[in-house]
């Protein structure tokens, strides 16, 4: 059995802790449910850097056309697993980009790879005129 | 966030309590050592309770603007949750790192004087 | 300037904790951006208060006939107010009754009463086939 | 919610830490000490963060099953935000609360002689 929780808030960055403080209650929520084999603390903090990555890049890359928008968190909680969809309304990107190599001096871009590397799995799609980014790990 | 600055010698010890995000890394950028490009700063996050690669951005942007590109920002204290930040992005190839504050200070003071 | 948050979830009582921390968190926020004059941590805890009452009751009133319902909470965030509404498909209900009476042996029925005494404005109103409870506070 | 129980002499200390609202409102309810009629306790509310009147309603409902019903179940040690609930509902007028343990322990333990 699985529930959705859907959260709807403005795209403003001073809502950045917020949501990721949610999405760590929810994470809470399910390893006091369900205590994990392994590092219940870890599962809730990896949970809350993935939306606090995801949620400031949906409000940071609007495009330039883009006033204030909504931003939509949805969470599916199930037994063992969690979930987060974060959608926006930005300008579409793409999940497979190589990841920084700091050894060539590239520095920043490394949102996407922390979320790809704390998440059991990340997947993108384009839906009508949103982004839809979507992270799921289980416990 | 709060932040606390002590001085040291030449060396500004920072020590920065609660979130780096994207919200508070304004405020980090502008604290008076940070960005000063000829002051050493022993940054210790022992009590950085979540740490984003806003906040690591901020860091590393911050120790480029320093004279001493090598060690114009010395970590101390890191705890799991950081830790983890600066291992998954290598962002730790760029910085000296101590375990505890008194030897990243010895550290940055050494280096310091040797340079000047 | 005011902003809308909506959360949406199952009505089952594993969320009440959820709900009424997430409440408790933008109540926190609202302190932090705008410290009170008064007593910063008493606001937070009273508005925890109220939605784990509310939240709880919605859960508790379905119904005979009711399975389990998803319930709204809508946050309007203002600077110097936070108001948080709870809708549900219960039957409907009256505010308006009179404060259980200790001395006269009465037990029970203080969620309401609390509600009204921990917030400054409760209101409700039928919407539809819903109950809409709004409780607002200022700082 | 953590319940830690301690036996006393005849008087069970049962210490609350955490949240007593409608989702642990059952485990209260079912705990031993809490359950038993002829058993007298004294509740520890020090680290109990948070009530609502779920929980109130669960102490109260306690209390009623006591053959001591005036103080079958004492109070100590209430902080700030339990007292609100306490005092908002006037539950408080039903119950013998003490600030500190040891004194509950004792006006509970007096109770229950002179009641044999
Ligand atoms: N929500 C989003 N909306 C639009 N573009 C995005 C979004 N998230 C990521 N991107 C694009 O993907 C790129 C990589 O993002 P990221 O890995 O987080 O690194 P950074 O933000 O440091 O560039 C961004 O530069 C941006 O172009
Ligand atoms: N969300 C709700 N849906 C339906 N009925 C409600 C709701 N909230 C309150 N009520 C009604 O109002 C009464 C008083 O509620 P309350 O003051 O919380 O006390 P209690 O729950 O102890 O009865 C309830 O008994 C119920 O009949």
């Amino acid at each position: 059995m699985s529930s959705i929780i859907t959260l709807t808030l403005p795209g403003e960055i001073m809502f950045v802790r917020f949501a990721s403080q949610t999405a760590a209650s929810l994470a809470r929520l399910l390893t006091d449910e369900n205590p994990p084999a392994s590092d219940g603390a870890q599962f809730v903090h990896d949970f809350e850097l993935a939306v606090s990555e995801a949620f400031t890049n949906s409000v940071k890359y609007t495009g330039e056309h883009d006033a204030l928008q909504m931003l939509t968190l949805t969470f599916e909680f199930q037994p063992r697993q969690l979930t987060v969809s974060v959608r926006d309304a930005n300008p579409p990107f793409s999940i497979d980009r190589p990841a920084p190599d700091i050894e060539k001096g590239q520095i920043g871009g490394w949102g996407l790879m922390l979320i790809s590397k704390v998440m059991d799995s990340v997947t993108y799609r384009r839906d009508g005129g949103s982004n839809i980014l979507s992270m799921s790990k289980a416990i | 966030m709060n932040i606390t600055e002590t001085s040291n010698g030449g060396v500004a010890v920072v020590a920065l309590e609660g979130r780096l995000d994207m919200l508070s890394a304004p405020e980090f950028r502008n604290n008076r050592s940070i960005i000063d490009p000829e002051k050493t700063v022993v940054l210790d996050l022992e009590k950085l309770d979540f740490l984003d690669t806003s906040g690591l951005g901020a860091i590393v942007g911050a120790s480029r603007q320093k004279q001493n590109l090598a060690c114009g920002i010395v970590l101390s204290c890191m705890n799991d949750k950081v830790r983890r930040v600066f291992e998954i992005t290598k962002v730790q190839t760029l910085f000296h790192i101590f375990d505890d504050t008194a030897a990243a200070i010895d550290f940055a003071t050494n280096r310091q004087s040797a340079s000047t």
